[in-house]
């Protein structure tokens, strides 16, 4: 199998944006040009990989090598310190049905953000260079199997996001920009922490050394005996279980990214001030961030503590989801009513996480890739809708369905699809979520019954905002806030190019929700690994 | 409480309070007037440490001398830095104070830190000297004893200091001239 | 999980299902050149064949059951599965039979309308789903169809979408569909975690079903699986407190009330909980009988005094959709598959009769230019001599509806009765009044058909548009009458028993019979019927003396009256109870989190601004201060210190001074 | 009982309200009298301690010594703040800095 696929994926946009840096910003077209390219050619790369993974049922749980594909593991820095021992740190990349998927989606949803930025007008060479280093972190981050690897794509992805929203992004951009920076730092500062402890934790059965592969921080055996995140030393810090511990400042790191509630008031704003691309990313990339740190991280190296705040985590999932839900109600900005519609879909994630059972977790990673689609394709729309007119106030449009039908029928397909509409993506995923919550009550006994309940409550009220949205926007006679003006900027019906965007996004969902062995083949084996490490510290 | 005791406080009250109030007007002559207050208050309380002539000296000298020095060399002086004098200074709280104020206040609270330490462990010469009955009463004729001693055992310094203030005088009487005459 | 082999039943089953989708796609591609919907109807007639094909394969005989493998989660397969017995068939057949008519009605009654290629495409598309619902040999792909049947309908009902009023009802009848799909799917999930699988023949089938335990389920999770589906029944049809979108329902094209509104999709809630029957223990059944009774009155007495033609045929399906749950509610589904098909045709012939009605008063608006309400029954009457032949299919509807002999209604609805009583025999005192009841909302139903049939057709038309204008009026064009004939064909009795009046010999009763019976009480089988018939009869006679002949002796003014008006205010009392403290409840955790949780962020950036500017502050001077003042210390030591040099005698001084307290306390503190 | 330590307090006290007044205020005058102010808490602390030496009459002789020397220093201020009003026509010794080069 090929080893160097993978990182090829991840380091090509390194090079379009090499490249682009010596195009000068004179010769407008090419940058995009460039960027289209390299997106095609990694959609096209991960395709090939996600059709040549096999998966294999690991014999080790998830700590095994066998699962991972398209694996290279070279020593990236090695460091002799002293009395502290030699530093290990190596460039270990490798897939799996968890990360296989979402490497593909987000190749996917990259393309599509290339597409959405096509209009970009402001330094447009500065734009693409950084939607490429965005593109590799966010590459890195799904394949890297070192942590301190995988720590290094993740705060690498930042800084190109904070200036993608703060000088691109809307009229309080700056505000959002740094908001959302500090909350992603607040997240990973101390997960350096956390990342530092495993260090010293862990060492190397090869080598002795210390390490910071991950497949190694998962084995209990590999831990020193005694070190402070030791499964068997049961070490406290502040009177409180260091692996507890660790596991919750791991977990809010990624929960902040999820988002979950309340950690997540970063997110309407900075999808607000978003341009329409980043904001696609946003919710199609960076949020599965959240979700799948927490399913190979959390779960993968803390096990214990996971089970022992599983009930927690469920209930912060319920919650999210319901008052998601709830505050999507009251939005009168369409943008934001999606961003908290994403909360109310991301808790969907956490529930079906929490209840640790195959059919839970693999609905709460299906939900990843199936709200990776849909809400790429919903922040498109309102992207396309922002273009004509400069408005999304829901109040402020009445009757689009006469002005722009392929419009319409766009946002009803995508409305119905996010609200879980049979045949779509995101009902597998919701569906499995509930059953796998409801059935953990009586298989390991981690969720009580009544969080599916409540949890499906939000699969009610998601029918709720969106067909008010639709409704209200939509339907009736029309009528818009700009008068004659808006309806001629807004007879241009639905582009050639926003056709083009909008079909494979909607494809995907339709394919996947007719289908879902697509995805689920992959996911399984890997999923199946997580569930049964995960009750084996029971 | 007895007699002598609330007449130290009043005293010390005087010359404290007096003080703070000098420190802070802004009227340099009311200051002038208030630091005879204080000097005369101080007086007071050289007589409670048994030191008569000290008292006397610092009344005739600072009062009677310095004092009215003072408040002479600079009001016969030019109307001009009379009213320059009376204006005093333009901003009060300026960045000074705010430098000043946390270097008194800190020496203010090593120096009671200190006094209170003293007061509770008395330094050994002191106790010696209760102990070997050396300590002045109030009795005793404290003027004659300062004449035989400033004679005697304190003649060196004695005259160390008319020699000073020789020099002093002449210094001032230099410094005082007209402009040009050098 | 082997590949099953393609027998012709099974791919007759996967045409009847598979023509409408094709039919749907083909359309849905084709666009807004497909006005004259042949695709659907050719789709369609293939489907009946079909299923008329299955149907002769399977009633009776051996079901077919296949499945295969879908996907799998873990180690837990599923799959897509098909089910065809006799109640699976029956629903098949009856589907078609229903569609085709209404497909033919629609060419004339759409005829025109700028949306029609949409028309078409969303009725194959429901076709597709309901056909699907019906063949399901598995729950999710039930689950899936229900909720498919439910965006059809949600499509349909919008399908004025410039209709304020009919966008409304899309929305509720959706959002009351989705209460009912949660109760569904918690179903599912009890039901998995019970028995971890989903297949209807494993789980119910005649063998050896695996509900005939509890699986890993308690008792009450047990109960809690049947009441989640019951939930599901109750929104999808219409029963009581979740009716209330049906009403609104009406919004749609009449063809659609005819086939979705009334005759198929309602019914599908009826027909899952015949598929899922075993699974309902004595609670659960009680509950049912008692909610279908409750419905059946409630609507009955709406049904009343409401003057749209289509809001009483609405509250007669609900109250109709009450006496096929009482039925379930009885242990006797069998009894309300029976009523549900002869109720599918008749009911279907009175919305078309209606619609052809409605076409004709459009007209009459149009042309006269008048504005007014073609639906409101109040400008109608006399049609009778204009619509001779709508009269009279509309009257065979109705006798039907009744309950009349010779017709089909007559023999379900007597059979419902009569198992109602024999099922209070068996049950304690007060269950009594559940067939009671029943057979009140009965003689309501005789009051309210009479009243509409007297007030549309036979009274004299009251001073309203249509007095003078007569001369437009004319019977329904040909591609209406036809289905309306055909319709009333299959409302009378010989389509199920060649004994018109004894409900012993219906062939569709004794193929979907189940295992356990009511003792049989006899006597009610010759009583319910004859008292029934003589009920109908005066109540027809008083309805003719009160609205033909005007005798009309209530008062409209009265609190009862306006109670069944406005349909027991329960419509009012969600929108005024459960919508707004949402709606605020919504708002209030909207103004919570931008104004506490995002406050508390904000908050916390102030808090850190404020510190720095606190630290910058200090920095400036006290830091900043000390700076200057080890500056000053430094003061011949070179050109850079230099800088800082003030040159004041009292920058000198206090430097001096201070350094003085920090030897001091240093003396102090050595000292200590 | 006056004790020492009354003395002590005070003087402390008249010290720091001089120091104060030394540092802080923008007039050559209020300096010198800030500078008297603690001389005067020095003598009385001179004078105090000298209670407990009877044989030389230490402290009380130095606080005569004190007292004239500040008597002094004070006719030579004044001289000093004359001449340099005359030349900078101010006393606000902030404003004089020529110890800066």
């Amino acid at each position: 199998m090929n080893t160097h696929l993978l990182t090829l994926l991840i380091f090509t946009p390194l090079a379009a944006a090499a490249l682009m840096s010596l195009v000068p910003s004179r010769g407008k077209g090419l940058h995009k040009y460039i960027a289209l390219a390299t997106g095609i050619l990694q959609l096209v790369l991960s395709g090939a990989m996600y059709y040549l993974y096999r998966p294999t049922e690991a014999e080790h749980g998830i700590a095994d090598e066998q699962l991972y594909q398209f694996a290279s593991h070279v020593p990236w820095i090695r460091l002799d310190m002293g009395s502290l021992g030699r530093l290990e740190i190596d460039y270990a990349v490798g897939v799996d049905g968890l990360s296989l998927p979402l490497l593909f989606l987000s190749a996917l949803v990259m393309v599509i953000a290339v597409g959405a930025s096509w209009k970009v007008a402001k330094s447009v060479k500065g734009y693409f260079i950084l939607l490429m280093i965005l593109n590799m972190a966010v590459m890195g981050v799904f394949s890297a199997l070192d942590f301190f690897l995988f720590y290094v794509f993740y705060e690498l992805m930042l800084l190109p996001l904070y200036f993608l929203i703060g000088i691109w992004g809307g009229a309080r951009r700056e505000y959002a920009a740094i908001k959302f920076f500090l909350y992603t730092l607040f997240g990973s500062v101390f997960m350096l922490l956390v990342i530092v402890g495993l260090y010293f934790s862990v060492t190397n059965p090869a080598t002795g050394a210390h390490t910071f592969n991950m497949l190694l921080m998962m084995d209990p055996a590999n831990h020193v005996p005694g070190s402070v995140f030791s499964a068997l030393a049961g070490q406290e810090l502040f009177g409180i279980p260091a692996r507890l511990l660790a596991f919750i400042v791991l977990f809010i790191a990624f929960a902040i990214k999820v988002p979950i509630v309340p950690l997540h008031t970063w997110l309407p704003d900075a999808h607000v001030e978003a341009p329409t691309p980043i904001s696609i990313i946003l919710a199609g990339i960076l949020l599965k961030i959240g979700g799948y740190g927490i399913l190979r991280i959390c779960f993968g190296i803390f096990p214990d503590a996971a089970l022992q705040s599983a009930w927690w985590l469920g209930l912060i999932g319920v919650v999210s989801i319901i008052y998601g839900a709830l505050v999507a109600l009251a939005q009168r900005d369409l943008k934001r009513m999606i961003a908290y519609s994403s909360v109310s879909h991301m808790g969907f994630v956490l529930l079906g996480a929490a209840s640790f059972t195959t059919e839970g977790m693999a609905g709460a990673v299906f939900q990843m890739i199936s709200h990776g689609f849909l809400s790429a394709a919903l922040f498109f729309l309102v992207g396309m809708l922002y273009d004509r007119v400069h408005d999304r106030n829901i109040y402020h449009f009445r009757g689009l369905a006469s002005v722009m039908p392929r419009f319409t029928v766009f946002v009803a397909i995508a409305f119905f699809a996010s609200l879980g509409l049979p045949g779509f993506s995101a009902f597998i995923g919701e569906a499995f979520v509930i059953i796998g919550a409801f059935i953990s009550g009586s298989t390991n006994g981690i969720l009580p019954e009544w969080m599916a309940i409540a949890g499906s409550i939000g699969i009610l009220l998601s029918a709720a905002y969106f067909l008010w949205t639709l409704q209200r926007m939509f339907f009736g006679l029309p009528r818009l806030k700009g008068g004659d003006a808006w309806a001629a900027a807004l007879r241009a019906d639905a582009s050639a190019r926003e056709t083009l965007i909008m079909v494979p996004l909607i494809g995907l969902a339709l394919l996947l929700g007719v289908y879902p062995a697509l995805a689920l083949d992959h996911i399984n084996t890997s999923v199946l690994a997580l569930v049964e490490w995960v009750n084996k510290v029971r | 409480m007895d007699m002598q005791t609330i007449v130290f406080y009043s005293l010390a009250f005087a010359a404290v309070f007096s003080a703070i109030l000098l420190v802070s007007l802004r009227n340099i002559a009311r200051s002038l007037f208030l630091f005879f207050v204080v000097l005369f208050a101080v007086a007071g309380l050289y007589l409670f440490a048994l030191a008569d002539f000290v008292a006397i000296t610092q009344v005739m000298v600072y009062v009677g001398g310095i004092l009215i020095l003072m408040l002479f060399a600079f009001m016969l002086s030019n109307r001009e830095m009379f009213r320059q004098l009376q204006r005093g200074t333009a901003h009060f709280i300026a960045i000074p104070v705010w430098q000043a104020l946390p270097i008194a206040i800190l020496f203010l609270t090593v120096m009671l830190y200190t006094a209170l330490h003293v007061g509770r462990n008395e330094p050994p010469w002191i106790t010696a000297s209760r102990e070997a009955g050396t300590v002045i009463r109030a009795a005793d004729n404290t003027v004659e004893q300062l004449g035989v001693h400033t004679m005697t055992h304190y003649l060196l310094p004695f005259e160390v200091v008319s020699v000073l203030l020789m020099m002093a005088l002449i210094g001032a009487a230099h410094l005082a001239r007209k402009e040009g005459d050098a | 999980m082997p590949v099953p082999t393609l027998t012709y039943p099974l791919l007759a089953t996967l045409a009847a299902v598979l023509m409408p989708f094709l039919a749907f796609l083909l359309t849905a591609a084709t666009g807004k050149k497909a006005r004259n919907g042949a695709v659907s109807i050719a789709a369609i007639s293939i489907s009946l064949l079909a299923a008329a094909y299955v149907f002769a394969h399977v009633w009776g005989k051996d079901p077919i059951h296949v499945q295969w493998h879908w996907f799998s989660i873990g180690r837990q397969a599923f799959h897509v599965g098909l089910l065809v017995n006799n109640a699976s068939a029956l629903m098949l057949l009856l589907v078609c039979l229903v569609a085709l008519p209404v497909h033919v009605y629609s060419t004339a009654y759409m005829k025109g309308d700028p949306g029609i290629h949409r028309y078409w495409a969303y009725l194959s598309l429901f076709c597709f789903a309901m056909l699907g619902l019906a063949v399901a040999g598995n729950l999710l792909l039930m689950y899936i169809c229900w909720e498919l049947v439910g965006f059809a309908s949600y499509l349909l009902i919008g399908f004025w979408f410039t209709r304020d009023a009919a966008i409304q009802a899309n929305k509720k009848a959706f959002i009351i569909n989705r209460i009912g799909d949660l109760g569904f799917l918690l179903g599912i999930a009890i039901l998995y975690s019970g028995f971890g699988t989903l297949d209807i023949q494993v789980l119910f089938g005649t063998d050896t079903p695996a509900v005939s335990g509890t699986g890993n389920l308690t008792p009450g999770w047990f109960t809690a699986a049947g009441l989640a589906f019951f939930l599901g029944a109750m929104a999808k049809s219409a029963q009581f407190p979740l009716h209330v979108w049906l009403p609104d329902a009406m919004e749609g094209p009449t063809s659609v009330s005819s086939l979705i509104h009334a005759a198929t999709m309602v019914a599908a809630g009826v027909f899952l909980l015949a598929r899922v029957f075993p699974l309902f223990d004595g609670t659960v059944l009680f509950v049912i009988a008692v909610t279908g009774t409750v419905t059946a009155f409630a609507a009955a007495c709406f049904a009343l005094t409401q003057y749209d033609i289509k809001k009483i045929l609405a509250f007669s399906t609900i109250s109709q959709l009450g006496f096929m749950m009482a039925g379930i509610g009885f242990g006797m589904y069998h009894v309300a598959l029976f009523h549900l098909t002869t109720h599918a045709f008749f009911k279907c012939l009175l919305f078309l009769c209606a619609g052809a009605v409605i076409h004709e008063m459009q007209h009459v608006k149009q042309k006269l230019g008048h504005d007014f309400d073609p639906q409101d029954i109040r400008n109608m009457g006399g049609l009778r001599k204009h619509m001779p032949i709508t009269c009279a299919t509309m009257s065979i509807a109705a006798l039907a509806l009744v309950g009349f002999p010779l017709t089909g209604g007559y023999l379900s609805k007597d059979a419902l009765l009569v198992h109602g009583f024999e099922w209070a025999a068996t049950q304690h005192g007060m269950a009594l009044a559940v067939p009671c009841a029943l057979a009140v909302a009965s003689m309501l139903t005789g009051f309210y058909s009479f009243r509409l049939l007297a007030k549309v057709f036979f009274a004299q038309p009251a001073a309203g548009p249509l007095t003078g204008s007569h001369a437009t009026l004319h019977d329904a064009p040909l591609p209406m009458r036809i289905p309306m004939l055909f319709l009333a064909a299959c409302s009378l009795f010989p389509l199920f028993t060649f004994h018109p009046l004894n409900d012993g010999h219906v062939w569709l009763l004794r193929g979907l019979a189940p295992d356990a019976t009511l003792p049989p009480l006899r006597l009610l089988h010759f009583a319910i019927p004859i008292l029934a018939t003589i009920a109908s009869v005066i109540i027809a006679t008083v309805t003719w003396r009160w609205y033909v002949l005007g005798k009309y002796p209530l008062k409209p003014q009265g609190a009862l009256y306006r109670l069944s008006l406005h349909q027991g205010y329960l419509d009012a009392l969600y929108m005024r109870a459960i919508i707004p403290p949402l709606m605020r409840l919504s708002a209030v955790l909207f103004w919570l989190d931008r104004h506490v949780v995002d406050g508390f962020v904000n908050g916390l950036a102030a808090g850190g601004r404020a510190l720095a500017s606190a630290a910058a502050w200090a920095d400036y001077r006290v830091v900043d201060g000390l700076v200057r003042m080890t500056g000053k210390l430094a003061l011949g030591l070179g050109n850079a210190l230099r800088r800082s040099q003030t040159g004041r005698v009292q920058h000198y001084l206090a430097l001096a001074f201070f350094l003085m307290v920090v030897m001091l306390l240093y003396f102090i503190f050595a000292r200590a | 009982m006056i004790t020492i330590t009354h003395f002590l307090v005070v003087g402390a006290w008249l010290f720091s309200i001089g120091l104060y007044a030394v540092l802080a205020r923008r007039n050559a005058i209020l300096v010198l009298v800030g500078i008297e102010l603690m001389i005067n808490a020095a003598i009385l602390n001179l004078v105090a301690f000298g209670r407990y030496d009877s044989s030389l009459y230490g402290g009380q002789a130095f606080a005569l010594f004190a007292i004239v020397l500040a008597a002094a220093a004070v006719a030579v201020a004044l001289a000093i703040i004359l001449n340099v009003y005359k030349h900078h026509k101010t006393v606000n010794p902030e404003d004089i800095s020529d110890l800066k080069d």
